[in-house]
């Protein structure tokens, strides 16, 4: 048994022997060894965002043609430390009226619920803990984090963190939807919620077997965390900042460390559900390997996501909704169908053909959905063209949904 | 392991709370979170009774199923009608809700 | 994996045929909203009583009655019988809705209403708990959006907001005590736990068929589960009213003579029979004290149809077929006169704005016919011969006298005569008192198919009682095994 | 006293008074939050019977989106954030009075029964596919999934139409 073929059981007999040397009892240290390995995951993860913090900034500067933090160390890569030290040393405010605990549970909250989610993501081959529901439990403590950004929304007394209270609600509520129908897929495709079981039955990567659903998880996702296109649950520029725009110091960097964490946890689900998780050359012999792969594939899902903020403006909330429930919806319901029913044809087909059928249908389906997109977006274009009568200066509309209002008399 | 009976009891007194707060609450939502707590009590008789007496059918876990989908359904059409309600009455307190005699 | 035999697929046609008339709405809805206003009422009605005559013409249950989606449903008279009930209970609503503002033209209204009714079809047939709890809020829960459908009406939301709370939390009770029937017995279903309950001591089955009692005492409206029914009956738009009070009730017996008979029979009848011949006596009792005084015809039909549930009890008390037998006909005869009545309400409510009785006079000059359904319905429901409503009393009072509860009958008789009162003084006001306006009442096409047919189905009923009574009796038998 | 009856214990009291405090305290949104925590300590209760799937359904539906929606309810029918005033009507004390005689006759019949102290079996490896299986088994509870489905369609259509706004009334 060696280091690199299996570094953390060894590591745990290790400190089990440790501790049983010490006189603790058998329970005692398995109780122990577990609480360890959690706050090893949890500040791990919770350190990590201190590097994504400059790499997004880096990487969303050169976006938008400036060079992004370059004053503190080499490629300004001690410039988050720097940040850092400072919003430590500020004071927390409290805001008059506030509803004191329930302000400062909030964030500890949002960012709990999303360390949560690491407990079951498998980083390497056999090990983690194997859940039987892992894939539903992502989604149940993600609830928790919503329940966070509610909370300080409304305990912070404020008129805008309340509207950012109900628009997060409205959002993450809806986005549920589809987020849970696209992970049926894979979970459908695997035969088991258990994200160790997901990874393994990878012979061929879910992102072949089905793209769309991938595309949709992603977006839900992305959704669910309020990150740009889907942030107004902060848009600055309507509700400056949203549900923390009380919070300071280390209150304000627990939602913010949140934040970024939410993002990267959504890439590593994203890679461990369509992308094989630790799978590649040589990861069941050196399951170490097997984590650095896992971390790279996380890295391209987040490195999207980046991409995308830097990319597109702010949906409205009429447009985010629709989207929502009368395109994703309905979409992952039809890959969900789809998924259930060709795999039930396929079966004792190869990997390969198997996967191969499911490509050629996604594509199918993705073909069709561009072309009823197209045509839909022709026909608003002709019903409601943009420019008001002649000699009014064109103006945008204000939302209204003209499908709805058509509908409801 | 845990005697089934601190299951039922516990469950029973989660169920008279909840019936006392559905009768002497006079906020509809808060007579609304009563009721949930009634149906989650009833869900832990049922998932008990069937991990003690038959962990090897699936009868009570059906039935916590579909308390769990009638449970979705009750809220999600009775907080539709508070908001309704609170429209035309600009209040969801039982007490003020009265041209009707009670 | 066993696979699906004809009597499963036969026992739910009512069911399936429900749900495409709920498809056909909704595709109709879609595509045509707007241009037809009244178009998804007549598909609503129309479908339904195509698809009665569709069940009757091919899924004609088995005498001895037959268990069927593994243990979940039973394919019986019983159930049958009731499906037919509540499908023209909704077909007739369905015709006196389509012409209510807010109400008639709505997809969702027929949408609703058809989903309550598949819930009041399964409950007639379920045979499991499970299916029954479900089939009680599948009920329960579209009725409340119905009694609220109205927004811009104050009285029908919170007609709605009321019926929900009570429902929620009466059904809470029920399925607490579902839960303890099910753990105590570890079975669901209502054959096995009629043995199963045998082991258990008797203040242990009375408590839980306490807790039982309070959620078919809801739907069924008796005392002291009443409460909420004056105020939803009144608020709730008329068509609505009519269903709620009818079907739903009916519903509630079917479920409550079904579950007692078959789960709790044997030794323990005479204990909630006792039970029942006391909430009968206070309901009946109460229901038409409370009926005199009313001035809203709503809320006095209301009453007497909580009164009603009381006559309906001392069948169920008398604990035999023949009492079953006269329940059954009663909730039929019952249905037809108060849905009538109810479209009455309806009709002119719907000219005047109003609901109160007094508003009523002069209505047989301003709208004869009218007035005639409503003569009809009222003597029906009052029980005078040779309407449906005295054949079903009789039965009824009968049945309780033929098991030596000739006190019970008693009351009920005596109930029956001042019950008669406020009915006749609807009547001499509608027929004595000059006209309140000169105005005639209009009368819509889809009102007077469904007010002729069902008056003239009160009179058949009367008067050629036999084969429907037949019907009634193969429905009480299935629960005395004859 | 094992570990777990331990665990069950602290659980049982956090919940039952979390439960209390949704009944009693006045203001509705610490009433839901309370309510968050009593739906949290029963998933524990869940996952302390081997029914881990039912632990995070619950997590999923009740808390993920009955309690949050029910916070949404709260604020959206305030017209003050805050609620300061009294919440129980007068009639409290009948209700607690019934509340205690509900609570000490069922523990009588539960106490009655003679019910088994202890599991009459493992929980089998399959159960989750099992009860899976016989939700869509003709055989088994087929009926009552399809009924739910439709049940959820209908309240799904009833609630959109009741909350939703007009814009000619």
């Amino acid at each position: 048994m060696g280091l690199l073929s299996h570094p953390i059981t060894l590591v745990a007999d290790w400190l089990r022997n440790l501790f049983l040397g010490w006189g603790l009892s058998q329970g005692l240290t398995t109780v122990l060894l577990y609480l360890i390995a959690a706050i090893v995951v949890a500040s791990l993860a919770n350190a990590w965002v201190i590097f994504l913090i400059w790499f997004e900034r880096k990487i969303v500067g050169r976006m938008q043609d400036r060079i992004g933090p370059n004053r503190v160390g080499p490629y300004g890569l001690l410039q988050p430390f720097a940040d850092l030290i400072k919003i430590i040393t500020k004071e927390i405010i409290f805001p008059d009226k506030a509803d004191k605990p329930l302000y400062v549970i909030a964030p500890l909250l949002m960012d709990a619920a999303i360390v949560a989610i690491w407990a079951v993501i498998p980083l390497v081959p056999m090990v983690g803990m194997d859940f039987n529901v892992a894939a539903l439990y992502t989604i149940a403590v993600g609830a928790f984090a919503t329940l966070g950004i509610i909370l300080a929304g409304w305990s912070s007394n404020n008129k805008f963190a309340l509207v950012s209270a109900f628009r997060t609600v409205a959002q993450m509520i809806s986005y549920e939807v589809p987020t849970v129908l696209a992970l049926l897929v894979p979970v459908l495709l695997a035969g088991t919620m258990s994200l160790q079981g997901i990874v393994e039955a990878q012979h061929v990567w879910y992102i072949v077997l089905a793209p769309l659903a991938f595309v949709i998880y992603f977006i839900a996702s992305v959704a669910e965390v309020g990150r740009t296109p889907f942030d107004l649950l902060e848009a600055e520029s309507e509700i400056v900042a949203g549900f923390h725009i009380e919070y300071s110091g280390m209150l304000f960097a627990t939602f913010y460390v949140g934040d970024f964490l939410h993002a990267f946890t959504i890439g590593m689900l994203g890679a461990v559900l369509f992308l094989g998780g630790w799978r590649g050359p040589g990861a069941e012999a050196y399951p170490l390997l097997g984590l650095i792969y896992l971390w790279i594939k996380a890295f391209v899902v987040y490195f999207i996501g980046v991409w995308v903020r830097g990319t597109l403006p702010r949906l409205r909330i009429d447009q985010m909704m629709n989207f929502c429930w009368k395109f994703l919806t309905p979409l992952a319901l039809i890959l969900l169908v789809e998924a259930a029913v060709v795999d039930r044809l396929l079966l004792g087909f190869t990997p390969w053909g198997r996967g191969l059928v499911h490509l050629a249908i996604n594509v199918f389906i993705g073909a069709l959905v561009i072309a009823y997109a197209r045509a839909y977006d022709n026909r608003r274009k002709r019903e409601r063209p943009l420019a008001a009568k002649p000699g009014q200066y064109p103006v945008a509309h204000p939302p209204q949904p003209a499908a709805a209002e058509a509908q409801s008399d | 392991m845990i005697p089934l009976n601190w299951y039922l009891i516990v469950a029973a007194a989660l169920f008279s709370i909840g019936l006392y707060g559905v009768l002497s609450r006079k906020n509809a939502v808060a007579i609304l979170m009563g009721v949930e707590l009634m149906l989650n009590a009833v869900n832990i008789n049922l998932l008990t009774f069937w991990r003690y007496r038959a962990p090897t059918t699936t009868a009570g876990m059906a039935f916590s199923v579909i308390v769990f989908a009638v449970a979705a359904a009750e809220v999600s059409v009775g907080l539709a009608l508070f908001i309704a309600v609170y429209r035309r009455f600009k209040t969801i307190v039982t007490d003020e809700i009265d041209l009707m005699k009670w | 994996m066993s696979g699906i035999n004809t009597a499963d697929m036969l026992a739910i046609l009512p069911e399936i045929l429900i749900l495409l008339v709920a498809a056909a709405v909704l595709v109709v809805d879609l595509f045509e909203r707007g241009k037809h206003p009244r178009l998804l009422g007549w598909i609503a009605a129309g479908g339904l009583t195509l698809s009665i005559a569709v069940s009757i013409a091919y899924a004609m249950p088995p005498d001895k009655g037959q268990i069927v989606w593994g243990g979940m449903l039973r394919y019986d008279w019983l159930g049958f019988v009731f499906q037919m009930v509540f499908m023209l209970g909704a077909a007739a609503t369905a015709l006196f809705a389509m012409d209510i503002e807010h109400l008639g033209e709505r997809g969702e209204f027929y949408i609703l209403l058809l989903a309550s009714t598949l819930g009041m079809t399964l409950m007639a047939s379920a045979a499991d708990l499970i299916m029954l709890y479900l089939a009680i809020e599948t009920t329960s829960i579209p009725m409340y959006v119905l009694a609220g459908f109205i927004h811009p009406d104050r009285r029908s939301v919170e007609s709605g907001f009321k019926y929900l709370l009570f429902g929620a939390m009466s059904s809470a009770v029920m399925l607490y005590g579902f839960s303890l029937l099910y753990g105590f017995t570890g079975e669901t279903s209502l054959a096995a736990l009629a043995t199963a309950v045998t082991h258990l001591s008797l203040p242990v089955v009375l408590g839980i068929i306490v807790l039982i009692l309070v959620g078919f005492g809801f739907k069924t409206s008796v005392v002291p589960f009443h409460f909420w029914a004056p105020d939803v009956y009144e608020g709730a738009p008329t068509p609505v009213t009519g269903f709620l009070s009818t079907a739903s009730k009916a519903a509630g017996f079917a479920v409550l003579v079904r579950v007692l008979l078959t789960a709790f029979g044997g030794s323990y009848m005479p204990y909630w029979g006792a039970i029942l011949a006391a909430i009968s006596v206070v309901t009946m009792t109460l229901g038409n004290t409370f009926a005199i005084a009313q001035k809203d015809i709503k809320r006095m039909l209301a009453y007497s149809s909580i009164a009603h549930a009381g006559y309906m009890l001392i069948g169920v008390v008398a604990l035999s077929a023949l009492g079953i037998a006269g329940v059954v006909f009663y909730l039929g005869v019952y249905l037809l006169s108060n849905i009538t009545a109810f479209g009455v309400v309806a009709m002119v409510e719907r000219a005047d704005g109003t609901t109160g009785i007094a508003d009523y006079s002069g209505l047989s000059k301003r709208a004869p016919w009218l007035a005639l359904a409503l003569m009809v319905a009222l003597l029906s429901l009052s029980g005078t011969p040779p309407f449906g409503g005295f054949v079903g009393k009789v039965w009824l009072f009968g049945a309780a006298v033929s098991k030596n509860l000739t006190w019970l009958a008693i009351i009920g008789v005596l109930n029956s005569v001042v019950a008669m009162y406020y009915y006749l003084v609807v009547l001499k006001v509608a027929y004595f008192d000059p006209p309140a306006k000169p105005e005639r009442v209009p009368v819509s096409a889809s009102y007077t198919v469904g007010l002729t047919v069902l008056a003239a189905a009160v009179l058949l009923v009367g008067i050629a009682f036999a084969p429907w009574y037949s019907w009634a009796a193969k429905a009480a038998a299935v629960l005395f095994g004859m | 006293m094992t570990a777990m009856q331990i665990i069950f214990l602290i659980t049982a009291v956090v919940t039952l008074f979390a439960a209390f405090r949704t009944v009693t305290t006045p203001n509705l949104i610490h009433a839901a939050l309370w309510l968050i925590l009593a739906l949290a300590g029963v998933a524990v209760f869940y996952a302390l019977l081997n029914a881990n799937f039912f632990a995070v359904i619950q997590v999923v539906v009740y808390i993920g989106a009955i309690a949050i929606l029910m916070v949404f309810a709260i604020m959206l029918t305030r017209r003050e954030m805050r609620d300061r005033g009294k919440q129980t009507s007068g009639r409290w004390w009948w209700a607690a009075i019934l509340g205690a005689v509900f609570f000490a006759g069922v523990t009588w019949m539960i106490e009655a029964v003679a019910l088994p102290s202890q599991p009459t079996a493992a929980v089998p490896a399959s159960s989750i596919a099992d009860l899976g299986k016989a939700l869509v088994n003709p055989n088994g509870y087929v009926i009552p999934f399809e009924v739910a489905s439709v049940l959820l369609l209908a309240a799904l259509i009833g609630a959109v139409f009741v909350a939703w706004t007009r814009h000619n009334s």
